[in-house]
């Protein structure tokens, strides 16, 4: 069975969070808060016809911001999936790196204009390369984790996925290696209750996706991945088991995509619109801002210029990305395979 | 006789049969009340209800697995892969199980399912959404490949698809969904699994090609036509099996051969149609048997410049025919 | 977590076993000696250079046996494994089926010769056609049980495999396929402790297979394999559950592999002559030869009579086999296609 | 020098490279104690600890991926496919990601990883411990697929596929294991991959081939020379890239070209050898470029009669070849 953290408990503990300074929320916050802005810049590209397309993280930036802020950037591994703007910003990667992406252009250091956007990848930052087949992630992360482990390093891998993923193979096999070796490795659901159009019920049976730890001896937990603390807490007890070797962790992360699936999508279809407000009104970066004016973190005048700033931020990398060249064709057959060793010239 | 588009083709085409024949069921990811990501189920829901357009886990092993436990038992159905680059996970299960259930057991079971799956590029779908994945498919015994590009044709080949007692996977080229037009007679025709079809006849060579590279391929032969080259264009129609007696007869009337796929050059379905015509048209050959596809890179990229030097296009066409031609 | 059934427990309650008549349980005993003959004769077969290959089922009878006991032989499916020679026995099979397969002759009802042995198959019982590749059939089984659902029909599909082909994909897409549409299905788990070499603890984290079941909202229940009457329990209980529309169940027989993995194996590299005597003390048909004596079902010569009776049949069947015709190498190419519709000659 | 088997040339290369390089490990199915159920890997776990000879659970996804993963991470994976056969549980992951790492992430991100799988028939494998699919993986940008086939050429083979940083194909033809013996120097080499072997020099006609069917081909053109039928046999070594050069440097030589392998005739490795003849060697052929292979059955089956109908051997090399030249 899933642990689920309660509120009411959670009160009375010292939690992870606790320890987290006023500077680490704020840019927390501040993170979230550009992810929002370039996430929204991006559907309105995508409105005026200059980007093809775009998958948006609305909705998820909480979970992801306070995932990240566990772990240590550049030394432990990512493996994100589509939705993880928030999380690639919050390891480092800029936001003009998605607009090159979103716009197909040459400098876009993930694949130089050859994915698709929000296909996130950095060896500097050690995030693992986005691919579209969905779940293929979880059993290679488990094989980092597993390197890891064998070469005495002290790192952990982190893995994101949508619940509906998780009916893939690749989950199963990857969570069940991950079990087998008790290996560093964290597996992030990301339930945002649909895969596209198909509603959580009609992908498993189970109450919690956090149900699906037990069938491989990993830990499963769910938490709220709209409040971004509890996520903090939940992830950072998953990252010191991870370091002390008890094993792997399963954390369900519950949340919901506000935008359609894609800017192919039209949600319309399978979703209400009473549903969609309801959600809204949880708006993660809302209860986020909330939290932090109440404890006196923030005021509204330095929320504005948050907000602002991330405005600012994007409208230079618009600019930025703009005036980036595309791609030169005469590089489309590099990169297939690597250079041969010298035996071969010979 | 009604102007249909290939999806509304596709469609109707499924309507009909499924009002007609109730072991006929849909299965897939987001087929249901959505219709499918390009619509090619819309309404199929409302009008048969969620036990016959069922939306699946997202789990393309186990939409094609269950799709032949079904076969096996009374059903007929129909699973959308929702693109044709997704469908790997299904590969063991087509492979080791669908395409060897009839070989392996002498008849005595049997696996009547259709597996449609959209393929191609030009559509700003990067790497993985834009692939030609048919040349694997093609390579196994026990299963029907068809890729039918016009909406007679899609038609003619789904119902074909639905009355042989074997897998097929049927192939819709996802830029064609909208961009082909035509017209759809109402009556009940097949278009036989097997037989290519003759889409312009011409003296001069012979392109044998399918899929989106088939459309180009005509407006290629337009372009050449006015500088005097008179081409012959085949839409294959089908890629397992070959109608190799349309390939060679054309090939030994012009004497000259031009394959065009849009899948990638080496390992392509071209490969196997070029050792034909060069096994058994040998003696007929007025020049070398030439392929045209794009490179050997590992899928279409996302980036247009770069997608647009990927794609084969009228021009590039025309380019092999006159140097072809020239011979 | 896995229900296991506790004999102390049962004892006080009424079990679906007490309703057996001593003619079920004699037929049980015979055809699991039947298995038990048959197989060693392949093993023999195979030793004397007639057959080139065996896999065996050896220690698995009783569990298979009462399996098919819980079930309508012909009406509800089978998808079994290659260990299920009992099984299939049980189901209808002849014995000479099972050897004109292992000599690769053209009577295999199976198929003729043309897969390997042990590779049951039979439209006409409902069972199966088994490949090799491990696991493909479990989703296929849902998708079987799934149709009678769909088309009102009152049968329940079993599908068998081993613990270690439990790490497949395609386990997680089955099961969970019968757990979304809490299907009339049945996965039974033959847990013999190793997949070839590799054991159970390298496998997977999880104590108990039945656990798996937590992660598909499906009953998991882990009982003695080697107990028929415990077998038949679970799997009564199971076969009502599925007809009354309650969903799937997950059995673990938990039994032991008294030989080698098949004729190619040896097993001396990964595993001790005394855990192999140990298990083979736990013989379960020697188990429920006990249980009949002291019931008094069965006496010292009867069941020397059925040895015999079990041994007789494996002469007959060998004989038969060994006259049968290979099959003609101009077979080779067909069964490839069906037989195309009128259409397609015109 | 020593004179080795197949098998024990694969096994001690192994054992050298592991010794050479920490980063190497090996997983699989049973590699562990049992020392894979051929007897590949026999000894190492007991050499190199249970860190570096690693048993893995039944899953082949997830050892191609986990095999991924670890490449990712300073590692340089050696897995094992147990059979094949069993290789397309992995297909996906080969596919969609081992292959296009590099290219996707224009070599931001590599994976150095060597998948080795036995292959092959003739063994009394039936429809699943026989095939051939070396195919499938020559159609895909991005891997290399090799499959030596004497212990020299393993031996330099796997070296060279230890040196290249992208992941590579190793099939070794099972039947080969014990059966091929040969001198395996002990000093460094390697075997240049993309590059094929000329075994038996000729005038009359080249025959293009790999794997077991390269033995074969050799014991025919033995039989074929006392009727002075005096034939080229080309060994591939490599399957992608293909040695163009070799191929059509030969063809051009002797004017006809038999291609033979044991894999299913369509769709299979021959397609593409003969277009790329009948494109790039026209004006040199004296005859019909011809394939020889099994029929287009799903795989082999069991029954030793039938096993053999199917099987390549000599004797119906040595008919294609006696056809072809006296065209
Ligand atoms: C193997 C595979 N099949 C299908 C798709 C098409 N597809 C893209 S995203 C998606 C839904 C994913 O749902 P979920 O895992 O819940 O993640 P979410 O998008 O909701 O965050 C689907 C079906 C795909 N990318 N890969
Ligand atoms: C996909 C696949 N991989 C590998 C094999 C080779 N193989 C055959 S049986 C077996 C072990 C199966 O173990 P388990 O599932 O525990 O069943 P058991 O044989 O113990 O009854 C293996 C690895 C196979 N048949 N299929
Ligand atoms: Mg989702
Ligand atoms: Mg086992």
């Amino acid at each position: 069975m899933a642990v689920r953290t309660k509120k009411s408990k959670e009160k009375t503990r010292a939690r992870p969070s606790d320890n987290l300074t006023d500077e680490h929320l704020l840019h927390m916050y501040r993170i979230m808060m550009l992810s929002r802005k370039l996430d929204e810049r991006s559907w309105v590209l995508n409105r005026q016809g200059k980007a093809p397309f775009h998958i948006s993280g609305i909705g998820h930036e909480a979970l992801q911001v306070a995932a990240a802020q566990a772990i240590r950037p550049g030394k432990d591994w990512v493996y994100p999936y589509y939705r993880d703007l928030a999380f690639c910003l919050a390891l480092g990667m800029k936001p003009v790196d998605h607009l090159y992406a979103l716009l197909g252009k040459a400098p876009d250091p993930g694949s130089g204009g050859r994915q698709m956007p929000s296909h996130f990848s950095s060896r500097e930052l050690r995030i693992g390369s986005v691919s579209s087949p969905v779940a293929t992630q979880v059993p290679i992360a488990a094989g980092t984790a597993m390197a890891s482990k064998l070469r005495g390093l002290d790192e952990v891998t982190v893995v994101c996925l949508g619940e509906g993923s998780t009916s893939q193979g690749d989950f199963h096999e990857g969570l069940n290696w991950a079990g087998v070796h008790k290996l560093p490795f964290i597996c992030i659901v990301q339930n945002n209750q649909y895969a596209i159009s198909v509603p959580v019920a009609k992908q498993m049976a189970v109450k919690s996706v956090a149900d699906r730890a037990a069938a491989y001896g990993v830990k499963g937990v769910a938490v709220d991945g709209n409040d971004a603390l509890a996520m903090y807490d939940v992830m950072h007890e998953a990252v010191q088991r991870a370091r002390r070797g008890e094993g792997a962790t399963l954390i369900e992360a519950i949340t919901y995509r506000l935008t359609p699936h894609s800017s192919d999508d039209d949600d319309r279809s399978y979703r209400s619109r009473e549903e969609v407000e309801a959600w809204k009104r949880r708006d993660p970066i809302l209860l986020f801002r909330q939290t932090l004016l109440e404890r006196g973190i923030l005021d509204q005048e330095t929320a504005q210029a948050i907000e602002k700033w991330a405005m600012d931020e994007v409208d230079k990398a618009e600019m930025e990305a703009m005036q980036a060249p595309y791609p030169d064709v005469s590089t489309l057959e590099d990169h297939v395979y690597g250079p041969l060793p010298a035996w071969q010239e010979g | 006789m009604a102007i249909m588009s290939n999806i509304e083709a596709l469609r109707e085409t499924m309507r009909q049969e499924m009002r007609r024949d109730e072991r006929i069921i849909i299965t897939g990811e987001d087929v249901g009340p959505r219709g499918g990501v390009f619509r090619a189920t819309m309404g199929l829901y409302e009008e048969f209800g969620e036990d016959r357009v069922i939306d699946t886990p997202l789990a393309e092993l186990s939409i094609v697995a269950t799709g032949i436990g079904m076969a096996m038992n009374g059903l007929r159905p129909i699973v959308e892969i929702q693109f044709a680059d997704f469908i790997f996970p299904a590969f063991n299960q087509i492979l080791s199980e669908a395409a060897r259930m009839r070989y392996r057991t002498q008849s005595d079971w049997t696996v009547p399912l259709v597996i449609r799956a959209p393929y191609g590029g030009g559509i700003s779908g990067g790497l993985y959404h834009s692939q030609s994945v048919e040349a694997f498919f093609a390579h196994i015994p026990g299963l029907y490949v068809v890729a039918p590009v016009t909406p007679y044709d899609i038609k003619g080949l789904l119902r074909a698809a639905l009355q042989v007692d074997d897998p097929v996977l049927f192939f819709e080229h996802k830029k064609t969904y909208r961009l082909i037009k035509g017209e759809v007679p109402e009556h009940d025709y097949v278009v036989p699994i097997g037989k290519a079809a003759i889409r312009r006849t011409g003296r001069d060579l012979s392109i044998i090609t399918y899929g989106l590279a088939m459309h180009d391929s005509l407006k290629a032969a337009e372009m050449v036509a006015a500088e005097g080259v008179d081409a012959e264009v085949i839409d294959l129609r089908t890629l397992k099996p070959l109608d190799k007696e349309t390939i060679l007869n054309s090939v030994r009337k012009t004497g000259k051969a031009l394959i065009v796929h849009e899948d990638n050059l080496t390992g392509g379905i071209g490969g196997e149609i070029a050792a034909i015509i060069a096994q058994e048209a040998f003696e007929y050959l007025d020049g070398p048997v030439t392929r045209l596809a794009p490179p050997d890179v590992p899928a279409m990229p996302f980036s247009h410049p770069l997608q647009d030097a990927f794609m084969l296009n009228p021009h590039k066409i025309a380019a092999a025919m006159r140097e072809l031609a020239a011979y």
